[in-house]
């Protein structure tokens, strides 16, 4: 299986029925195709929509209808518009159950950086300042390494994109909880041993027991 | 009631040099056709305030492309290689701010607020060289209104008293934009009798626009 | 004349074409009743509306339709409603270019008292503070004495509704402008004369030439 | 999919000593049946946060009476004499607010913003024991936003999702009411199935809506 599929399905394990979540834009947005059945999620784009659905039918794309990439999509019955001062207002009112952004880097105080390498690459935040900072549950879906380069390191090398804690960090490897006693490994990816989770992580790893394999959403 | 303008009209009302507004979302509640006046008229030295500068030939990114930039303030880059280029190359200073900051601060210029106390952006880079204020043992930053000279909106309906309406995920910033500048310009795709826009249906009060750009015959 | 309406005829003449207007409860609210013609005046009130016409006729009262303060009105083709935060973000935001209000007191600098009277009378602001301190012109409209009593004092013996000095008081009596240099008079009523605006106010008044009748509008 | 509700059920979920923030202006856009409710049920001890109080028989008026509220934080008992007996009384402690801020307060609170920066007040009684900040030589009151236990809103519509949609000035308080409470309760005129309320028309999106109270058959 592809590592962005692995991880796209177990973060869609997170989702629970009634909540509203947001999704980064790039490999988060592969959770949305993974919805277990029977549950009901509204997604949140952050520039201005709850109910937003996939891209529509061909020749049937709406100029006034996009996602936060400005790709074309499609919207839900029962969807609702709203301007950037109210998306911002659920987003940081604790209003969003729950976000899955992308990673640079996630520490072991499981502080997240993820919107500039300094010198590189200075997109901006968007929103994903204020996503780490106001969400109910912050979701890390990312490559456990990059290039054989690990991404989880003892202290962050690149800006933070919030001093708060992420909730949990999916990779292809492992699921990873930070904790005040710093990083705690939930779960192995499917035939990944604790081992080899451990050579590829620079920030230590604490075991409590078991380690379990993932279960993957459908 | 409100008389309708030509683009060009509207371009020669934003002076160079002076603070703009842009409304959108990479493009999408964009006034492309007061843009492209703007770029034709050759504007210089503009202040833009914008959740993004789009991509190179949609919305922001042709008044970037065309040289008429000189600072922006805005969430996002990421999409627009050529303002990253200007921003290395000092031609274009760049403020990062992020969105829902954007949002609040635009906000609270036009609803006349002190400012904006956030934990968005604390112990991160957006803290540098701002005040903190401590409210209940949390530490917020204060972060200052943005109002603007011109406020560039683009609508879906507006009425002949210059009631607006957006639609969809087109509404993003144009609201909140469209209080905070002195001068107030909006581009509807269509404009309507007055009354055709029920009272629970406007989304900016006509009382905040100053013209509205007419649609081409 | 009434002295209401000579408050309220007066106070009309300083109605300007395509403005927003808030007008007060009670006696402020007959200035609608006085808009010169030809001029467009978009009236707000602050429990949500833009553009509230008179009281509909018998039987077509809307219950979702009200005046702030709680009476029946109707709307006139182009009003727009909105929240409580969008009311106040007009009147605050420096959007709103008139209030007419009330007042207990006006003093020596201008500042209006005209929401407690201390062991008496607790109403509460309403909105008021929030139009003295966010109205681009604040226009007060009250009788010029309370049975015989001064309103217009050299210091407010009641609290204030704001720091900010309010822009223009029309009395029964007088046209008095607060200025850095204190309050001057800028008119008489019909039929009164200077001595006797002087004579009825405890502040002290600056005449600068010659103070002309007021003007009142149909 | 939400599940409607009965008014007696509603009222059981406000527990005597909550926090209760109530939409509506003078009655208008007050959610009367859960009210009635709120009274038939004997609450006590509620601390209401409201624009006013209306008056005796109408809306908050009826708590009043009923001698259900401890604590009140509005901007206006002029209307309702028992609100000010009550006062005077000491039965009832009032928090005076100004209007705007009383809006930016609860919409603080709904929005995770730390606090309004505001010139309303300033000088003035309302400034007593509250901190204050200088911006560019200006000083602003700090004002702290307002959170509650439970909301209680009046909707012109709902949909089986509970999006909600208030008509004309019964919108007031309860968007932003709806957004800073634990629980959120509505009850609409009307409920309609999804669809019926299109996306640009939706005042408070469904997800921050708990119940809805249904219409009596």
């Amino acid at each position: 299986m592809d590592p962005s599929e692995i991880i796209a399905r177990r973060v869609a394990r997170e989702l629970r029925d009634g909540t509203l979540v947001n999704l980064g834009i790039g490999l988060p947005t592969l959770v949305a195709n993974h919805v277990p059945a029977g549950l009901r999620v509204f997604f949140q784009s952050e520039n201005g929509i709850i109910g937003f659905g996939a891209r529509p039918p061909e020749g049937m794309e709406a100029r006034h209808l996009t996602d936060a990439g400005g790709g074309f999509v499609s919207a839900l019955p029962g969807a609702v518009a709203f301007d950037s001062a109210m998306s911002f207002a659920l987003i940081r009112g604790r209003h969003l159950d729950m976000t899955v952004l992308g990673g640079l880097e996630v520490d072991g105080h499981g502080h997240l950086a993820n919107w500039m390498v300094p010198g590189k690459l200075v997109p901006g935040m968007g929103g994903a300042m204020d996503l780490v900072s106001g969400a109910k549950r912050v979701v890390v879906a990312m490559q456990h390494a990059q290039k054989g380069k690990p991404k989880i390191v003892p202290e962050l090398t690149l800006p933070a994109t919030s001093i708060r804690p992420v909730s949990l960090v999916v990779t292809d490897m492992a699921v990873i909880e930070p904790t005040k006693d710093g990083l705690v490994l939930r779960e192995r990816a499917p035939g990944v041993s604790v081992d080899q989770v451990r050579a590829a992580t620079a920030a230590a790893l604490r075991i409590e027991g078991d380690v379990p394999e993932m279960t993957l959403a459908a | 009631m409100i008389s309708a303008i030509k683009p060009e009209q509207a371009a020669a009302m934003v002076a160079d040099g002076a603070s703009v507004m842009i409304g959108g979302f990479m493009g999408v509640g964009t006034p492309e056709r007061i843009i492209d006046a703007l770029v034709a008229r050759g504007a210089k030295g503009l202040t833009i305030i914008a959740n993004d500068t789009a991509r190179p030939g949609v919305g922001i990114g042709k008044l970037i492309t065309a040289g008429a930039v000189a600072r922006v303030m805005t969430s996002h880059i990421g999409t627009n290689p050529e303002t990253q280029k200007c921003m290395i190359a000092g031609e274009i200073a760049v403020e990062l701010v992020p969105q829902g900051t954007l949002a609040e601060r635009v906000r609270a210029g036009g609803c006349g607020l002190g400012g904006v106390l956030t934990r968005t952006g604390v112990g991160t880079p957006v803290e540098e060289g701002k005040r903190t204020i401590d409210i209940d043992g949390r530490t917020y930053l204060v972060e200052m209104p943005i109002e603007a000279d011109v406020a560039l909106i683009a609508a879906r309906s507006a009425d002949y008293s210059g009631n607006l309406a957006y639609a969809l995920t087109a509404r993003n910033f144009n609201p909140l934009m469209a209080m905070a500048a002195t001068l107030v310009i909006a581009e509807p795709d269509e404009i309507v009798p007055v009354g055709v826009i029920p009272p629970d249906s406007v989304h900016t009060p006509g009382v905040l626009v100053d013209h509205l750009v007419s649609r081409p015959h």
